[in-house]
């Protein structure tokens, strides 16, 4: 690094196939709905949080589904619960249930559970 | 004495234009350049949004043409034809001369040429199908890889040739989204442990059923959407293959392995069209399909007087649309026919 | 992989290339990356298929590069690319040959807009009248070197003392081209076999005896990118998009790169280097590099020029593991050794200036 | 073989016996020596205090004649009361048999229990016969709750249940054991009698005719037998099984009646109370995901018992609205609610912090000195110094999302006249208690430390809120010395004192008393009284305690939208019997939830009020207009 004054870049690209979505998984079998959203984003624009910070809990439903999660766990403990979101919901996901079972999966997936 | 119509065309419109003329008495010539009619309801296994079998539609057509009134020339094309006054003189690729009171226009679509999208390697990489093909390996209850085995993981790429200026069309062909949302299903079910991703642009779930039938494959098919046009496919050392996407929504890039791409070719004017286009003098837009005379309530109605339309060749529809098309150029021709008036 | 799909998508792509008397011009950055190459390819016209190639000492860089870079004003170029025709044209030459990918596409991009908006042109031609008093004719033909390489394969092939197969094992070898980006992803009816399945190397190569290998990240930028190169800020990204096509290639095994750019051989080289010094890691076999050649140096070496003559002495990651598959004759002591210049005289001689 | 003195059979009895005689005894003392300090305080208190006559009182009401069942249910409640109290009376009267016949005073309790077998001759006449009547008489009452209970564990309609608790194999043992007792002792004293000739009504004129075909002199032995193993298998299995809830009641009774609360975590009373739930199965009737979502697993009962078990409840404890009908409707008073509250909390709900986190905030002197402890999640949230002002709007976030109940709030406190500020005018945080709802008491307590600030800096002296679910968590929650209003409450006082005028609105209104507002906070009145000032509020079947939940819950992680709609429309379909004009709620979120799901209007209180409300003229207006007037006539 020193040597050459710069370092090889990190990519963006997300690498389906890499990444783990046991998280996802564990989501998709405790909260069925959560395959019904549609990327509306109707809950990030009423999101009390979002009101406040960077907060999309759109893109986290993405990103998980993705097995992007690192950045979900950076991102989750933001949220207030206050179920907002899961009143302007179109497609009924239980919006509030996926944020509690994200938690968890971490903290199981932190102690090697899933 | 009888009137005589030429039908030009042999598929869901111009079957249902015979039928509907025969039954109140005006004879038909039904002109189809392939050996059987039908059109592309022959390649199609199951239709959208209720999953029927096409076969039950094309009984229906053909139930309708078993009539007296219509003679049926097959492996007929049309070379030329004229207006004298208030009859057509047509003359065949087999040389027979047919004299009309008015000509319907039913020479429908062709599918996308899914290999001019060269980055999809269709027809270059193993495995990259089209959504015909894909029918054709239901009718023929096998779907496997070249190699045989069974796909795992199937990607389902929208707008193969619609709203794509690069392919030349502007236009949205209508049907690919729900098709490609039916065959995702039918992926599925024929495929327990497959896995499926839909590449969509937009999801136009337009038609009646068709946002019940993408909910259904969310939620009891477990199949996946991911908004993004793929870029690029390409062949990895595993005959895999790799593509290239942007999740959109995610506003990252994205590359996954797949068995099996199938691409949803959209719908184009088809050739036969065009050529009639040129030797009869008929409008045709931007889009390359027939121009009507008016959007509105003109939509059968050709710029030559007794040339009427029926069906996909004025622009993409679905069956019923396209059989209510078919109807209402039957409208149009008879009252044509009474008074001599478009 | 289905090979008649390729070659249908093949027949579509063919363009017109002269046959003879080219007004050559020269990279600016080659001739000090790989020079070997240009003098090579010279010598192959001139002496192997008896071509009349003639170069005007007063070219310049088609400012290419600055453009690229967002240094150059697009109108300066066109001027400086005028002042080129201009020189061909006072030269009494029709048919330019750039030895640039970039010059290529540039000329090319040039040309296609002046078709769009003559006025442009008009006003061009102005500029460099007031400038310099020149006048020019814009080429009839416009191909660049590797074209003319895939043109003449077959003749060069039949005079080939080497071919692209491993001697002991009787295999070809496994090469794997990469187009420079501005050859076809601009143009592509102005490349041979197009922007998508590019001809222009792999028909070399199967006619060399080569066996050309198709993988992922073919399309792949080399990362060279100007800015992403120029701006050491950058560098890292420019590093990253290499390795993104080393990871890529490994797994085919490939024997060597062959390239037809200025840039990408060097930094499909040299990024190689850098690579194993970052991260310790090597994308060949037995833990060496894989050779990457410009089309020139493997056209050199079939036809049995001294590797030393075609300068792979002055490349980073070793080519002797290729030269040994083949087979070539050499000596590994004259490698470095710059007392003995045949090639320079020759280079001087050939040189008409 | 007169009066004789003892006999193998009664063994397994006496065994039995002492057996449960001792556990109970060690296991109160446990329970007991695990109480807090104030708590062991209370209960002594409590113990050798006034609370001790109402503590019997209360046993001798609910745990043996079974008020609360039998004015829920009448059948159900005549089934546990004739078996609790007769078995009660039998013991009783038991003894007294065997102190007035038997040889000597103060026998062994087998002596009584078993006092037919020793004293076969006993009855013939007289007084004697007398008791004996009596004695069958209490065995028939307890027969024929027997009966039903038989009944019921196979038709449960009969005694008038939806549903009956399902049960684990010890306790069909235990069951079976229960079910013997009697009938066997029945049999038992019947051939007894019908080879002595003696016994009154029932066993006798069952001996007698059993006698008359059978060896009745051999066949009571075994019988023996049989009554007293079956009382030994039951007492033995009793600490294993629900019947553990007779004892335990007792000691419940005791401990609540001394004043100790469930609290946040689990603790000896929790757990007193879990074992004391009879599995009456009541709170599965009065359950809406029962009766209207087809939930059947998580009831409160089914809970208590996966606690027993300590089995996994995680997924019961979450799937409740937490409406707390079965609070209401438990018997034995558990309290069901908090309990599963503690559940949710689980072990990593950051239970030890939480006695630090009630610490917090009691003067506002500590207001800048308070820290979260642990790292933070919500470090993102400004600092804010809100305007000084009287009084505080917080709408809350459901709030936002029915902008009407908003305005109508904005338009009464303005025609108040009082110096108010909207606090969440442009979006607030959450008030904290969806996450506590969820088992976060730690993140909740980072957003209450958060609004507490932002109150208290605004030195207001009263806190209005139009959500029930922020107003919980205000009042139990938040150690605010502001009152803490909710608007119903806020708008009666406006009525009360005069400062805002209304219309009557010729309206027939039915209120639908939200959980949280009604049985969470027990404020049932003032919105009545509210819309009895303005439009004519008429009753349903579900008022006050006995109101139903809307189904929209944020209480309830787990339930999937479709049965919440289910429960919507059912309840919606109750409060609308009558096609009232308006179905009035005091919440957002039902008023959300019910507008989904019926052609009736639904309107908040705030909003009612607020239709109906008479806005003062602007004095000064028109004075500044008579000025002006003045002024051109001057000139």
């Amino acid at each position: 690094m020193d040597k050459f004054g710069f370092s090889i870049s990190k990519g963006r690209q997300i690498d389906y196939d890499f990444n783990n979505r046991r998280l996802a998984e564990y989501i998709f079998e405790k909260e069925p709905s959560f395959r019904l959203c549609i990327e509306c984003g109707g809950c990030s624009a009423t999101c009390t949080t979002a009101n406040f910070t960077a907060f999309s809990l759109r893109e986290l439903n993405i990103l998980i589904k993705r097995g992007e999660n690192d950045q979900v766990r950076n991102n989750l403990r933001k949220c207030m619960l206050c179920g907002k979101c899961t009143l302007v919901c179109p497609r009924g996901v239980n919006t509030r249930n996926i944020v509690v079972l994200a938690k968890n999966a971490l903290q199981k997936y932190d102690e090697y559970e899933i | 004495m009888r009137k005589h119509v030429i039908v030009i065309g042999g598929g869901v419109a111009g079957l249902e234009v015979a039928g509907q003329l025969s039954k109140v008495g005006i004879d038909v010539s039904l002109i189809e350049k392939e050996t059987k009619t039908g059109g592309h309801l022959n390649n199609w296994h199951r239709l959208f949004p209720d999953r029927r079998k096409s076969s039950e539609v094309k009984e229906y057509l053909d139930g309708m043409t078993m009539r007296s009134e219509i003679k049926l020339l097959t492996d007929t094309t049309i070379e030329a034809f004229r207006r004298t006054r208030n009859h057509f003189s047509v003359t065949t690729n087999r040389g027979n001369e047919l004299t009309a009171d008015a000509i319907i226009v039913a020479t429908g679509f062709d599918l996308f040429k899914s290999a001019r999208k060269e980055e999809y390697g269709y027809g270059i990489y193993n495995n990259v199908i089209t959504s015909a093909d894909l029918e054709k390996m239901f009718t023929n209850d096998k779907i496997v890889l070249t190699n045989g085995n069974v796909p795992e993981t199937i990607g389902i790429v929208h707008c193969v040739g619609s709203r794509d200026e690069k392919a030349g069309n502007l236009y949205c062909s209508k049907l690919c989204c729900v098709t490609a949302v039916k065959q995702a299903i039918e992926l599925r079910e024929y495929l327990p442990e497959s896995k499926v991703f839909c590449f969509y642009m937009d999801m136009r779930m337009g038609g009646a059923f068709y946002e019940e039938l993408y909910r259904e494959a969310q939620e009891k098919w477990g199949v996946s959407f991911i908004r993004g046009k793929v870029s690029e496919a390409s062949e990895t050392i595993e005959n895999k293959l790799l593509i290239k996407v942007e999740d959109t929504l995610a506003g990252r890039p994205l590359k996954m392995k797949l068995n099996m791409l199938v691409l949803m070719a959209g719908m184009e004017m088809s050739e036969g069209g065009k050529k009639l286009a040129e030797i009869g003098g008929l409008k045709t837009g931007e889009n390359r399909f027939f121009t009507s005379s008016d959007n509105h309530f003109g939509s059968n109605v050709s710029n030559v007087k007794g040339v009427f339309y029926a069906g996909t060749c004025t622009s993409p529809m679905n069956i019923t649309e396209t059989i209510s098309h078919a109807r209402a150029a039957v409208v149009e021709v008879i009252g044509y026919l009474k008074n001599g008036e478009n | 992989m289905i090979l008649e799909g390729k070659k249908a998508v093949w027949n579509d792509y063919q363009k017109e290339i002269a046959d003879d008397n080219y007004f050559y011009v020269r990279s600016c950055v080659r001739q000090n990356f790989f020079p070997g190459s240009e003098t090579a390819f010279l010598k192959i016209m001139r002496e192997e298929l008896g071509k009349d190639v003639y170069e005007h000492p007063c070219h310049t860089s088609c400012s290419g590069i600055g453009y690229h870079s967002d240094i150059v004003p697009v109108e300066t170029t066109m001027t400086i690319v005028a002042r080129q025709f201009a020189l061909m044209t006072e030269a009494g030459y029709k048919n330019l040959l750039p030895s640039c990918i970039t010059s290529f596409g540039l000329y090319t991009e040039i040309l296609d807009t002046w078709h769009h908006f003559p006025e442009v042109e008009e006003k061009i031609r102005y500029q460099l009248k007031k400038a310099t008093g020149r006048e020019f004719e814009k080429p009839e033909n416009l191909a660049h070197a590797s074209d003319v390489i895939f043109k003449f394969r077959k003749e060069i092939g039949a005079k080939a003392k080497y071919k692209l197969i491993n001697k002991s094992t009787g295999e070809p070898l496994k090469v794997v081209d990469h187009i420079g980006c501005h050859y076809a992803k601009m143009f592509p009816s102005k490349g041979i076999g197009g922007a998508e399945y590019p001809y222009v190397l792999s028909g070399m190569i199967e006619e060399w005896g080569g066996q050309i290998i198709d993988y992922p990240e073919r399309r792949h930028c080399c990362g060279f990118g100007f800015r992403q190169y120029l701006v050491q800020a950058n560098r890292g990204f420019s590093v990253a998009c290499s390795r993104e096509k080393f990871e890529s290639m490994k797994p085919f095994k490939p024997d060597m790169i062959i390239t037809n750019c200025p840039g990408c051989p060097m930094f499909l080289d040299r990024w190689q280097y850098v690579i194993n010094e970052m991260e310790g890691k090597r994308y060949g076999q037995n833990g060496e590099g894989i050779p990457v050649f410009t089309y020139e140096e493997v056209a050199g070496l079939v036809l049995g020029y001294d590797p030393w003559d075609l300068g792979l002495q002055m490349h980073q990651t070793d080519c002797e593991p290729v030269l040994k598959k083949i087979g070539i004759e050499y000596s590994p002591d004259d490698k470095y050794n710059l007392d003995i210049k045949p090639s320079y005289s020759e280079t001087h001689k050939l040189l008409n200036v | 073989m007169m009066n004789m003195k003892f006999d193998p059979f009664i063994i397994p009895f006496n065994i039995g016996l002492y057996f449960i005689l001792i556990y109970v005894i060690t296991r109160c003392v446990i329970w007991f020596r695990d109480l807090s300090k104030p708590d062991k305080l209370r209960l002594q208190r409590g113990f050798f205090g006034v609370a001790f006559g109402q503590s019997i009182k209360e046993i001798f009401m609910e745990s043996l004649l079974h008020r609360k069942i039998l004015k829920a249910n009448f059948r159900l409640g005549y089934m546990h009361m004739s078996l609790a109290f007769g078995w009660f009376l039998l013991i009783l009267f038991g003894t007294i048999e065997a102190d007035i016949f038997g040889i000597k005073h103060l026998n062994a309790p087998y002596k009584a229990i078993f006092f037919r077998f020793f004293n076969p001759d006993l009855g013939r006449t007289g007084f004697e016969a007398g008791y004996g009547f009596l004695m069958d008489l209490i065995l028939a009452f307890i027969l024929s709750g027997l009966l039903l209970a038989v009944i019921k564990r196979f038709h449960s309609g009969i005694v008038g249940m939806e549903k009956t608790t399902r049960l684990k194999i010890t306790d069909k043992i235990a069951l079976t054991s229960l079910w013997l007792i009697f009938p066997s002792r029945l049999l038992a004293e019947s051939f007894t009698s019908g080879a002595y000739g003696t016994g009154s009504f029932l066993t006798g004129s069952l001996g007698s005719w059993l006698a008359t075909f059978l060896p009745a002199q051999q066949m009571a032995y075994p019988f023996w037998w049989l009554y007293s193993i079956s009382l030994g298998t039951f007492f033995i299995l009793l600490p294993i099984t629900r019947y553990m809830h007779i004892p335990t009641e007792l000691f419940l009774i005791f401990m609540r009646n001394s004043g100790i609360k469930t609290g946040d975590l689990a603790g000896t009373f929790s757990e007193v109370q879990t074992y004391s739930c009879s599995s009456c199965g009541i709170c599965i009737d009065a359950c809406q995901l029962n009766f209207s979502a087809g939930i059947t697993n998580i009831q409160s009962t089914y809970l208590m018992k996966a606690i027993r078990n300590n089995s996994d409840v995680s997924e019961i404890a979450h799937n409740c609205l937490m409406c707390g009908r079965c609070d209401m409707k438990c018997p034995v008073g558990i309290e069901l609610s908090p309990i599963r509250m503690i559940q949710r909390r689980g072990e990593d709900g950051g239970n030890d912090m939480l006695n630090i986190y009630k610490g917090y905030f009691r003067t506002r002197l500590s207001v800048n000195s308070e820290k979260t402890i642990g790292s933070s999640n919500y470090s993102f949230l400004p600092v804010n110094n809100p305007q000084k002002t009287d009084v505080l709007y917080f709408a809350g976030c459901m709030t936002h999302l029915t902008p009407a109940i908003k305005n109508s709030m904005i338009k009464i406190l303005e025609a108040s006249g009082m110096k108010y500020s909207f606090i969440d005018e442009d979006g607030g945080i959450c008030c904290g208690r969806p996450l506590m709802l969820a088992g976060q008491d730690k993140e909740a307590r980072e957003l209450i430390n958060y609004n507490s600030q932002m109150i208290w800096k605004s030195g207001a002296h009263t806190l209005v809120t139009s959500c029930p679910i922020c107003y919980k968590v205000f009042k139990e929650s938040y150690y605010l010395d502001v009152e803490v209003l909710h608007h119903t409450q806020f708008i009666k006082m406006l009525i009360d004192d005069g400062s805002v005028k209304m219309n009557f609105l010729r309206k027939r209104v039915v209120y639908h008393s939200p959980c949280d507002l009604g049985r969470g906070s027990g404020i049932y009145e003032e919105p009545k009284e509210v819309l009895n000032h303005v439009s004519r509020l008429e009753k349903t079947n579900f008022e006050d305690e006995n109101s139903l939940c809307c189904g929209g819950s944020l209480a309830n992680m787990k339930i999937s939208s479709q049965k919440r709609k289910n429960i919507a429309l059912d309840a919606a379909h109750e409060l609308t019997r009558n096609n009232p004009d308006i179905l009035a709620t005091a919440c957002p979120l039902c008023k959300k939830t019910f507008s989904a799901v019926t052609q009736t209007r639904v309107a908040d209180i705030s909003e009612i009020v607020a239709e109906a409300i008479i806005l003062k003229p602007f004095k000064k207006n028109i004075s500044s207009q008579i000025k002006s007037i003045k002024e051109l006539a001057n000139i």
